[in-house]
C-alpha cells in the first residue's frame, strides 16, 4: 500500500502533461481544446486526490451513525463548480473556433496564419 | 483493495489520454472523451467524493459529448499532421513530467490524515456545520453558506461565458446568407424517423427531469445540489431536441425562457444576498432570513441552490441550441 | 435463511461477474463489428439483471433496492435501445454484415 | 464477493478501452463506449455497497439514465452528416 501511496499524483503528472503536450504541438484547433479539457481534469484529480483520509466516507453525515471519519469537504466544493464552469467556458472556446472555421475556412493553426500572411 | 482499483482506473485514465491526443481523427477523440469522463467520475466515487463523482456523471456523459459533436459538425473531423516541433515538445513535456514527479516525493501519501489540508479549516467545516445549519451533506453547506461569494462568482462565470456564446454563434454569418428552406437543415428533423429511440427516449424524458428535480431538492440529505441538477434537467431536455428536432424543442422551451432562466436563476442569486442586507445582516448571510438562524441558513441555501439550478439549465440549454441551430458552411 | 439469500446472492454475483467478462472478452476477440455488437449487447443485458439482482438480495427491502430496480428499469430499457440505433446507423452507412476478418473501414 | 464481480467488471472496462482504442470503424468505438457507460453504471452500484453508502445509488442511476443520450447524439451525427453530404453533391452537380 505504501508503494501506491504517490500513484494518484504520478497519474496526475502524466496526464496534465498529456493534456500539455496537446495544447503546444497539435494544430487543430478542436483538438486543442480537447487537450486544454484533459489538462483541466488532471487538476480536478489533484484537488479531488488531497480530500481522501484514511478511513474515511464521503462527507455526508448518515443518521444514527457515530465516529464516522470524514473525507476533506473543501476541495469537493471547488472542483464541483468547477466542472459546470469547465465546460460552459469550453462551449465559448468552440463556439470561437466554430467562428474562425465560418470567417477562415479551416481550422488548423498554420493554415491561419498563412490567410493572414498573405491578406 | 480499494487502493488497487483506484490504482487500476488511474492507469486506464492515463492510457485514455494518451489515446486521445494519439488520434488523428478528432470524433475518435472525442469518443474517447466520453470514456475519460466515465473513469474521471469513477476515480472521483473510490476517492470519496461523491458529489464531484455526480457532477461528472451529470456533465461529461451527455452534454460534453453532445456540445463537441456540434462543433464538429460545424467545422471538420479530421485534423491535419504537423511534425514540426514535435520532438522539441516531447522532449519539454518528459522533463517537465519528470519533475513534477520528483515534487510529489515530497507530499503527504495519499489518504494522510495528518497532511496540512486536513489540518486548516476543514476540520471547523466539519464540526461547525450540524450546529449552524443543520443539513448532513457538509459539501452543500460549505457551497451555499460558508462559501456562498465563490459559488456566487462561479454563477456569474457560467452566465458570462452564456452569453459569450450567445454573442459569436447567433450573429450573421461573415459570407453566406443563411438558407431560406429550414426544411433543408438536418438537425431540424431529429431522429423523428427512429421509431424505437424514439419511443424509449419520450419514456425516458420524464424520469430524467423528476430525477432532476429530485437531485435539486434532496442536495441538503444526499448528493447532489443545483449544479448537477440543472445539468441533469438540460441533459433531458437536450434528449427530447435529439428526439423531435431542435425546432421542436425551442417550442416547447423557447428562447426567451431560457435567457430568462439565465437572468432570472442569477438575479436570484443576488437577491438572497440582498435580503440579508435588507434585514440587517451582511451580503450572503442567511442567518437573518427567519425567526430561528438554523432555519435561516436553510432557507437561504434551498433558494440559492434553486437560484444555481435554473441558471445552470438556461445556460446549458443555450449553448446547445446556440450549436444546433448554426447552419454549416 | 438469511445464509440461503446470502448463498443465493453469491452465485447470481459470481454468474453477473463471468458474463461481464464473457461478453468484455467477446467485444475484444470476435472478428467483425455485427458479432462484437451481438457479444457486447446480450451479455451487457444478462450481466446488468444478475448483478444488479445480486446486490439486490444483499439490500433487502429498503430504498436502495427500489433504487436499484429503477436503475436495472432503465439499463435494460436504454441498452437495447442504443444496440439497435447503432447497429441501424451501422447498416444504413454501408458497414455490411460479413464474416471478412478484415472490414477496416476507417470512416 | 463484491470484490470478485468489481474485477471482473474492471478488466472488463480495460477489454472495453482497448477496443475503443483500436477500432478499426467507429461504430466499434461507439459500441465500446456504451459497454464502458454500463460497466460503469454497474460498478459504481457495486462500490456503493462496497462502501456501505448505498444512498450513494443515485449516481449509479444518473449514468442509467444519462448515458443513452450520448449514442443518440452520434447516431444524429451520422445521419445529419449523409444528408450534409447528400446535399453538397446535389450542390455540387
Amino acid at each position: 500500500m505504501e508503494l501506491f501511496g504517490l500513484y494518484n499524483y504520478w497519474a496526475f503528472a502524466v496526464v496534465l502533461m498529456t493534456g500539455f503536450y496537446a495544447v503546444i504541438t497539435k494544430g487543430n484547433l478542436i483538438k486543442k481544446l480537447i487537450g486544454l479539457s484533459i489538462f483541466q481534469s488532471a487538476v480536478f484529480l489533484l484537488y479531488i486526490t488531497m480530500d481522501k483520509v484514511d478511513g474515511g466516507t464521503a462527507p455526508i453525515v448518515q443518521k444514527g451513525v457515530t465516529d464516522q471519519v470524514f473525507s476533506n469537504p473543501l476541495p469537493q466544493v471547488l472542483i464541483l463548480t468547477a466542472i459546470v464552469v469547465g465546460i460552459s467556458t469550453t462551449a465559448l472556446g468552440l463556439a470561437i473556433v466554430v467562428r474562425i472555421k465560418e470567417s477562415y475556412g479551416t481550422i488548423e493553426e498554420h493554415e491561419i496564419q498563412n490567410l493572414d500572411h498573405y491578406s | 483493495m480499494v487502493i488497487l482499483f483506484a490504482v487500476f482506473l488511474l492507469t486506464l485514465l492515463v492510457l485514455t489520454a494518451v489515446a486521445i491526443v494519439r488520434t488523428e481523427n478528432l470524433f475518435v477523440a472525442v469518443m474517447l472523451t466520453g470514456i475519460f469522463s466515465l473513469l474521471m467520475a469513477a476515480n472521483f466515487f473510490v476517492l470519496d467524493a461523491a458529489d464531484v463523482a455526480l457532477t461528472e456523471a451529470a456533465i461529461g456523459a451527455g452534454i460534453t459529448t453532445v456540445l463537441f459533436l456540434g462543433a464538429l459538425a460545424l467545422t471538420a473531423e479530421h485534423e491535419k499532421s504537423v511534425s514540426a516541433g514535435r520532438w522539441l515538445s516531447m522532449g519539454v513535456v518528459v522533463v517537465t513530467t519528470l519533475i513534477l514527479v520528483y515534487a510529489t516525493f515530497d507530499k503527504p501519501r495519499l489518504g494522510d490524515p495528518e497532511a496540512p489540508v486536513h489540518l486548516h479549516v476543514a476540520p471547523w467545516y466539519l464540526e461547525e456545520t450540524p450546529e449552524l445549519i443543520g443539513i448532513p451533506n457538509v459539501v452543500t453547506a460549505i457551497l451555499g453558506s460558508f462559501r456562498g461569494y465563490d459559488t456566487l462568482g462561479e454563477l456569474f462565470v457560467i452566465f458570462t461565458a452564456c452569453i459569450g456564446v450567445l454573442f459569436l454563434l447567433s450573429g450573421p454569418r461573415g459570407q453566406h446568407l443563411p438558407p431560406d428552406d429550414m426544411a433543408l437543415s438536418s438537425t431540424a428533423h431529429g431522429l423523428r424517423h427512429h421509431l424505437i429511440p424514439k419511443v424509449v427516449g419520450r419514456l425516458l424524458i420524464p424520469f430524467i427531469v423528476l430525477f432532476g428535480f429530485y437531485v435539486q431538492f434532496h442536495g441538503e440529505y444526499g448528493p447532489g445540489g443545483g449544479f448537477q441538477a440543472g445539468a441533469i434537467v438540460a441533459a433531458g431536455i437536450i434528449l427530447y431536441a435529439l428526439l423531435e428536432g431542435e425546432a421542436q424543442a425551442l417550442k416547447a422551451v423557447p428562447r426567451s425562457v431560457l435567457m430568462g432562466m439565465v437572468i432570472g436563476g442569477a438575479m436570484l442569486y443576488g437577491a438572497v444576498g440582498i435580503a440579508g442586507i435588507a434585514l440587517g445582516g451582511n451580503f450572503l448571510d442567511y442567518s437573518v432570513l427567519a425567526d430561528n438562524p438554523v432555519k435561516g441558513q436553510q432557507f437561504g441555501i434551498l433558494v440559492i441552490e434553486l437560484g444555481v439550478g435554473i441558471t445552470v439549465c438556461g445556460a446549458l440549454l443555450s449553448i446547445f441550441h446556440a450549436f444546433a441551430a448554426r447552419e454549416p458552411v | 435463511m438469511d445464509s440461503a439469500i446470502d448463498v443465493l446472492s453469491w452465485i447470481l454475483l459470481t454468474l453477473g461477474g463471468a458474463f461481464v467478462f464473457v461478453g468484455g472478452l467477446g467485444a475484444l476477440r470476435l472478428p467483425n463489428f455485427y458479432t462484437r455488437m451481438h457479444a457486447a449487447s446480450l451479455t451487457d443485458s444478462m450481466a446488468s439483471i444478475l448483478i444488479l439482482l445480486g446486490i439486490m438480495l444483499q439490500a433487502g427491502w429498503s430504498l436502495a433496492a427500489i433504487k436499484l430496480l429503477a436503475i436495472l428499469a432503465f439499463l435494460l430499457l436504454t441498452g437495447p435501445t442504443a444496440s439497435y440505433a447503432l447497429a441501424n446507423s451501422a447498416l444504413l452507412s454501408g458497414l455490411k454484415p460479413g464474416n471478412s476478418p478484415a472490414d477496416s473501414t476507417e470512416n | 464477493m463484491y470484490y470478485l464481480v468489481s474485477i471482473a467488471i474492471l478488466v472488463t472496462m480495460a477489454l472495453a478501452l482497448a477496443r475503443a482504442v483500436l477500432g478499426p470503424s467507429v461504430y466499434d468505438r461507439v459500441l465500446a463506449v456504451n459497454m464502458f457507460g454500463t460497466k460503469t453504471t454497474l460498478l459504481l452500484s457495486v462500490i456503493a455497497f462496497l462502501y456501505g453508502r448505498p444512498d450513494f445509488l443515485d449516481l449509479a442511476l444518473t449514468y442509467a439514465l444519462i448515458n443513452f443520450i450520448g449514442v443518440l447524439a452520434v447516431l444524429e451525427f451520422f445521419q445529419s452528416r449523409s444528408t450534409r453530404r447528400a446535399n453538397d453533391r446535389v450542390d455540387g452537380a
